[in-house]
């Protein structure tokens, strides 16, 4: 039993923090980012050296953890940065859909860059290979990394709460987030704010990218892909531009995904992810602002 | 934004007797006309001058017209992003698929099919109907339930409904084969069903945005509380369009079984959600022309830039892309039109003979 | 002296124009009014001064800066504090975190924290039920309340002027009543711009001050309030047969 | 009118786009030399299953064409990409036929080769799958000109649950199955074939489970391992790359030591950085790529295949290629003909036909291999090294494979 609140709290982790990442960004400029997934994708491959062979030949994947975890979290956030200045700048005044379209362009860019430095096979890498080891807790013996996945993520809840409550930037970013323009009326610059919630979002996608790097070994081209949906999905259901809401609904997909798998005969289990869907539909019919809805956002896509 | 929103009503639906639709449709039946043209003049071209594998590409172009054409009438119609529709474009190939492969082969292949449908063996213009008419049932019945839900909510219940149907596809062995390719689908290499799917769409598409329920539809998604206020039932007008593209998503499904002979779950999925929502959006959302000619443009920018990645001789050296810089400038081009025009290359307009028409 | 000047400025949304070349020139420490009937195109006047929907043409002078095309926090930034229609407050902010946002863009100015605090309490002596309700959420707020908040908000910004779209909007007239006390107290203490839009024009003739008339994106009518007030000219914008 | 104008001009440049295409495909069919056909992905995702393959075919050529062509005529070698989309693999079928192919070979992915090869049978060409493992791979799905050149995945299943009781006295099994691909599903369903044989002698199913390659994690299906009674002697791991890689990281990072089982899709030495000093790991091959092969012959072709593209092997999915030119070229020389009825009854013909990877039959009902010799490769401490050898007792029939 306990087991079972581990394990959905730990795959509920890497989806609340993706839900996030793309909650702060459509916050404050209504995007829905496809390219998130793949900004996950890039902040973990640089870590390798471009090549197309087989064996993945470690680059900066060898530094020592306590400089390997900012720079991956800095890649995220540079090219999240730089997604934003190069491409989403040109889109301000867009509808929600185009910008859709042309995130999702910008990450069949990012995916196809990639796949050109180093092919579509997946490449193994062993990232704090310490964590692999098991331990023990409450009778529950679960691997360590499942542990400090869970605790990494509540470090980051806990810091980004700070952060927003805390300081001015913080409070510039949730209002913006709630009404961009009227926040800019009050003299909150606009680019600085979203430039903000693309570095925050880029590094928690390198914060996903670390954990989930760490947990398969592998990487790969379309790693983002899987978790980024559940992420998108999260985002809605938890009430869009709301940031608590995004990672309640994260949570909670998560944990629905493992209790279906618990509870679901053998022969139900392939469709797993019907059910779960299925699950995902009622809550829109009966809650379709989400479940915590963000006040003051209006209806706009 | 609140100014003058009643006079953007479309005058039919302030005066509900006027007999306008026969005038609107004189008016603007140039418009299909000229696409149905366009697609029919590649279409001859093709068959009078292309090798096999340009005549293939071609059936690919036809099928996308067919699915970006259907995405249109939901999506251009209500302004309501779909991420569902090739759900539907599933149901529809597979239909096909059970309606035409041969009876011994399905018995193995695919034991748990009813014994109507295993014994069947149809042509593949019946089947391709019929496929047709099965999606637009299955949209009916999901659209009875999600067409309450608008905006971003109703579009991640759409996708909602794209994951459930894959996920159960990829898995009822019986029926669908799971994952596993199903083979045995008649392949039909001549261009010209494919053109015929593609007109035929064109003129629902048409016949559909002309017709009370398709003004009422896009007066509501242009000014919603004002149509609500006229009389306008959003959900029901919403249900019409999603029933009638997600039969037009079951034809292209048909088409594209027909066009290469094997279908599995996973080429209904994503991929082909993001392209054809691209060609649409790139096109210019709200227009019926705007979808065929962003198929059209698209596939041929995709296209040229493969005959570029394959290398063209100039002069003495073959000049060649890279390999793989095909897909990041597709990517990169998408992203200047949609900057430069962000309502699509066509924006609101229809192509007509004498002007440039706005929302028709 | 002038503090803003229009000049022939247009506002279109896509085929539709809701402003036609509109000239205006407002001095410094006036108030002015400006009403009409339902979409004459007051709001949209005021949204493309604040640069949320920029004018399609014309220019804009707000204290000798041309500020035409400028961004919105840029025009804020020169002290144009704008209060929308509708009172959009911060809902899920506490009242004080509402109060805060706009202080942002002196936050690199020597003393700024005491200044800070000092406004923030001269806000509340104002609005002595906004410091009662600080940690609040601002959206529990009543719409009173939330009126009050979001003039103090626009006065936390140290502007030279406040425009203020439809602020008796969906209030009960003797809430209105205190929201216009209270504003005006404030126009002569701080030496105050204020450019009020109101739909009815019994508002302007109660308080006076100069009164602009729109109707069909046009401003038909500019007077004093307590003399136009009530003339035949306004009965006929009113009433009158509406063509857009 | 401008649009009249745009659409005039956009039909003016197709024209001359199919004019291109005309002059870049003429349809040849010179029957002065042999042409091997590769509709194979030469981009995309597959790329990386599909390139290696194709270079092991192409040295087989080279060694045919250096010894004086097939029928005294060389080899040609035309290809066209399918840029690991179904839709283009049709296409790049139909270019290759066009291009005067003999022998088309498609895609390794079933699912990524059947448009192309379907385009060949409808041709009446032979066509070869470069690795596909499933049954329909050949005449079940593509039809009686089409084979595969691997072993099919059942076989793979079959194995390991026979050598794991028989070698290594495994008596309790726990089977893991992604559903994500027919590959995965076959493996499985080989290793459904056997177990009951076994267990007749006395193995034990302690359960089952499934998961998907792209889950993010896979510990409620790993909680259900570690809630049974007594932890299972080996577990059948029916998956593929790249979640495989995943999956065993996560049962072992769970304190899961058992026996691990897997198809051929784990081969290689390229991942096991991410799970270290892995240990208790089998998997089935056709040859080694570790420098160990018992047969110097292998050892010789990883010598050329490192000569001819720079790299080792990655994994045993190279040798399938270089069997597959060396069995149609052995039948064309005995039809002494490329058409396609002669060779498909020579091929047909082989039983137990030795290459150097294990010998290869094909029959008038199967063009597939339902029984064949792996060797075992077993990791231990991150050190993969063949272990050991094994035929499985019988073939897998027909009714295990076709459900």
């Amino acid at each position: 039993m306990l087991q079972i609140v581990f394990d959905s709290l730990s795959l509920g982790s890497l989806y609340a923090l993706g839900a996030l990442g793309i909650a702060l960004i459509f916050g404050v400029m209504r995007l829905v980012n496809f390219a998130h997934g793949d900004v996950i994708a890039f902040s973990i491959f640089a870590l390798l050296w471009p090549s197309t062979d087989a064996l993945a030949i470690v680059f900066a994947g060898q530094l020592p953890w306590y400089l390997l975890i900012p720079f991956v979290l800095l890649i995220g956030a540079g090219l999240s940065v730089l997604c934003e200045i190069v491409v989403f700048r040109r889109f301000r005044r867009a509808s929600p859909a185009t910008m859709m379209i042309a995130s999702f362009a910008l990450g069949f860019v990012i995916r196809y860059f990639l796949l050109m430095l180093f092919t579509s096979r997946p490449k193994s890498i062993s990232l704090l290979p310490m964590l692999s080891q098991p331990v023990e807790i409450f009778g529950a013996r679960l691997p360590l990394l499942q542990l400090i996945t869970i605790i990494a993520t509540v470090i980051i809840l806990v810091g980004l709460t700070l952060f927003l409550r805390r300081t001015r930037f913080g409070l510039e970013m949730r209002a913006a987030a709630e009404n961009f323009s009227m926040a800019r009326m009050l003299g909150v610059r606009a680019n600085r704010v979203i430039m903000g919630a693309f570095a925050l979002s880029g590094a928690l996608a390198g914060a996903i990218a670390m954990i989930f790097g760490s947990q398969t070994g592998t990487v790969d081209i379309q790693m983002g892909a899987s978790i980024m949906l559940m992420a998108f999905i999260a985002t809605v259901i938890g009430g869009l531009g709301s940031l608590a809401g995004a990672v309640l609904a994260g949570f909670l997909l998560g944990a629905a995904s493992v209790i279906m798998q618990v509870v679901l005969p053998v022969d139900a289990r392939p469709f797993r992810d019907a059910f779960v869907y299925g699950a995902v539909i009622l809550v829109l019919l009966f809650r379709p602002q989400g479940l915590i809805a963000a006040r003051g956002t209006k209806e706009r896509v | 934004m609140t100014d003058a929103s009643l006079s953007t009503l479309p005058e039919t639906l302030a005066n509900p007797r006027k007999p306008a639709p026969f005038a609107l449709a004189r008016k603007t039946i140039i418009t299909p006309i000229l696409l149905s043209l366009l697609v029919l003049a590649i279409a001859a071209l093709t068959v009078m001058l292309g090798s096999r594998p340009f005549n293939q590409a071609m059936i690919d172009i036809m099928v996308r017209v067919v699915l970006v054409v259907g995405l249109y009438i939901f999506i251009g119609n209500s302004g309501v992003l779909s991420f569902g529709h090739i759900g539907f474009t599933c149901l529809g190939a597979y239909a096909a698929a059970w309606l035409t492969i041969n009876p011994l082969m399905k018995k193995a292949s695919l034991p748990g099919l009813p014994s109507f449908l295993l014994e069947a063996r149809l042509p593949y213009w019946q089947s391709a109907i019929i496929a047709a008419l099965f999606a637009g049932f299955a949209a009916l019945i999901f659209g009875k339930v999600l067409m309450r839900l608008s905006g971003i909510a109703a579009s991640i219940a759409t996708f909602a409904v794209l994951a459930m149907i894959n996920t159960i596809y990829s898995n009822w062995e019986s029926v669908t084969g799971a994952t596993s390719s199903v083979v045995g689908i008649p392949i039909v290499r001549t261009l010209w069903p494919y053109a015929g799917a593609a007109v035929v769409a064109i003129f629902i598409a048409w016949g559909h945005a002309i017709s009370r329920s398709g003004l009422a539809l896009r007066a509501a998604r242009d000014e919603p509380t004002a149509a609500a206020a006229s009389g306008v039932d959003i959900p029901r007008e919403r249900l019409v369009a999603f029933t009638i593209s997600g039969a037009i998503m079951g034809l292209g499904g048909a088409a594209m079984a027909h066009s290469i002979g094997v279908v599995t779950p996973d080429t209904f999925y994503l991929g082909l959600t993001f392209i054809t929502l691209s060609m649409l959006v790139v096109g210019g959302m709200g227009s019926l022309s705007g979808a065929v000619i962003g198929v059209l443009l698209l596939s041929a920018l995709i296209q040229a830039l493969r005959w570029l990645e394959a290398g063209v001789p100039l002069g003495s050296t073959t000049f060649a892309l890279p390999k793989g810089l095909q897909e990041i400038a597709l990517g990169v081009i998408m992203i200047v039109i949609l900057a430069l025009r962000p309502a699509g290359l066509i924006g609101n307009r229809e192509i007509t003979l004498f002007r440039v028409n706005r929302n028709k | 002296m002038s503090l803003l000047v229009l000049a022939n400025i247009e506002v279109r949304y896509g085929r539709l124009t809701a402003v036609r070349g509109v000239s205006l020139s407002i001095k410094d420490g006036d108030t002015v009014f400006i009403t009409g009937p339902n979409g004459a195109g007051k709001s949209s006047l005021l949204r493309a001064i604040a640069g949320v929907t920029p004018a399609s043409c014309g220019t804009i002078d707000f204290d000798g800066y041309n500020i035409t095309g400028k961004a919105p926090e840029d025009i804020a930034r020169l002290g144009f504090s704008m209060v929308p229609e509708g009172r959009d407050v911060f809902g899920s902010l506490t009242v004080e975190e509402n109060l805060m946002v706009g202080t942002g863009m002196k936050a690199r100015d020597r003393g700024w924290k005491a200044k800070t605090a000092e406004d923030l309490e001269a806000v509340y002596q104002t609005f002595p039920i906004l410091k009662e309700r600080r940690h609040g959420q601002a959206g529990l707020l009543s719409g009173g309340q939330q009126q009050m908040l979001v003039i103090g908000r626009a006065l936390m910004t140290n502007p030279r002027l406040i425009a203020i779209d439809e602020p008796s909007l969906g209030l009960a007239p003797n809430i209105t009543d205190q929201v216009y006390e209270r504003l005006i107290a404030l126009q002569s203490l701080k030496a105050l711009t204020l450019l009020i839009v109101e739909q009815s024009s019994t508002r302007a003739t109660l308080v006076g001050g100069r009164m602009l008339l729109m109707r069909g994106g046009q401003i038909v009518l500019d007077g004093n309030a307590r003399e136009v007030g009530n003339s035949a000219a306004v009965q006929a914008a009113y009433f009158g047969y509406e063509d857009h | 009118m401008a649009y009249e104008t745009r659409i005039l001009g956009k039909t003016r440049l197709l024209a001359m786009a199919m004019a291109a295409v005309m002059a870049a495909f003429p349809a040849l069919a010179d029957d002065g030399k042999i042409v091997v056909g590769f509709a194979t992905a030469a981009s995309g995702f597959m790329e990386a299953y599909d390139k290696p393959a194709q270079d092991a075919a192409m040295i087989r050529i080279n060694e045919i064409n250096a010894a004086g062509g097939l029928l005294g005529k060389k080899i040609e070698v035309v290809s066209a990409d399918t840029k690991s989309d179904r839709a283009e693999g049709a296409k790049a079928g139909l270019s290759v036929i066009d291009q005067g192919a003999d022998l088309v070979v498609v895609s390794c992915d079933y699912d990524f080769g059947a448009p192309a090869a379907l385009a060949a049978e409808d041709a009446g060409l032979v066509s070869f799958f470069l690795c596909a493992e499933s049954v329909k791979a050949g005449i079940q799905g593509v039809g009686p000109h089409s084979f595969s050149a691997s072993v099919l995945a059942a076989v793979q299943g079959a194995t390991m649950a026979e050598w794991a009781y028989k070698e290594k006295k495994a008596k309790t099994f726990y089977r893991l199955l992604d559903t994500w691909t027919e590959y995965n599903k076959g493996i499985c369903d080989g290793f459904d074939w056997m177990m009951p044989k076994i267990a007749a002698e006395g193995a034990k199913l302690l359960g089952q489970d499934t998961f998907k390659n792209d889950d993010a994690s896979i510990a409620a299906q790993i909680t259900r391992i570690k809630s049974l009674p007594q932890e299972p002697d080996a577990i059948m791991l029916c998956t593929m790359m790249p979640g495989a890689v995943s999956a065993i990281k996560q049962i072992r990072a769970a304190g899961i030591n058992s026996m691990i089982l897997n198809g051929s899709g784990v081969d290689g030495s390229y991942w096991l950085s991410a799970v270290p000093d892995l240990s208790n790991f089998y998997t089935p091959v056709q040859g080694s790529i570790y420098g160990d092969d018992p047969n110097p012959d292998v050892q010789k072709f990883n010598a050329a295949y490192k000569t001819a593209t720079g790299t080792d092997p990655s994994s045993q999915y190279v040798y399938p290629g270089y069997s597959m030119i060396d069995v149609w070229a052995k039948a064309v020389e005995r039809a002494k003909t490329t058409e396609a009825d002669g060779v498909v009854a020579e091929l047909e013909k082989m039983k137990d036909e030795p290459t150097l990877f294990g010998p290869r039959t094909f029959t008038a009902e199967l063009h597939h291999q339902n029984k064949a010799r792996y060797l075992i490769v077993g990791v231990d401490k991150g050190k993969p090294g063949v272990v050991g050898s094994w035929t499985i007792s019988e073939a897998v029939p027909m009714s295990a494979l076709v459900k």
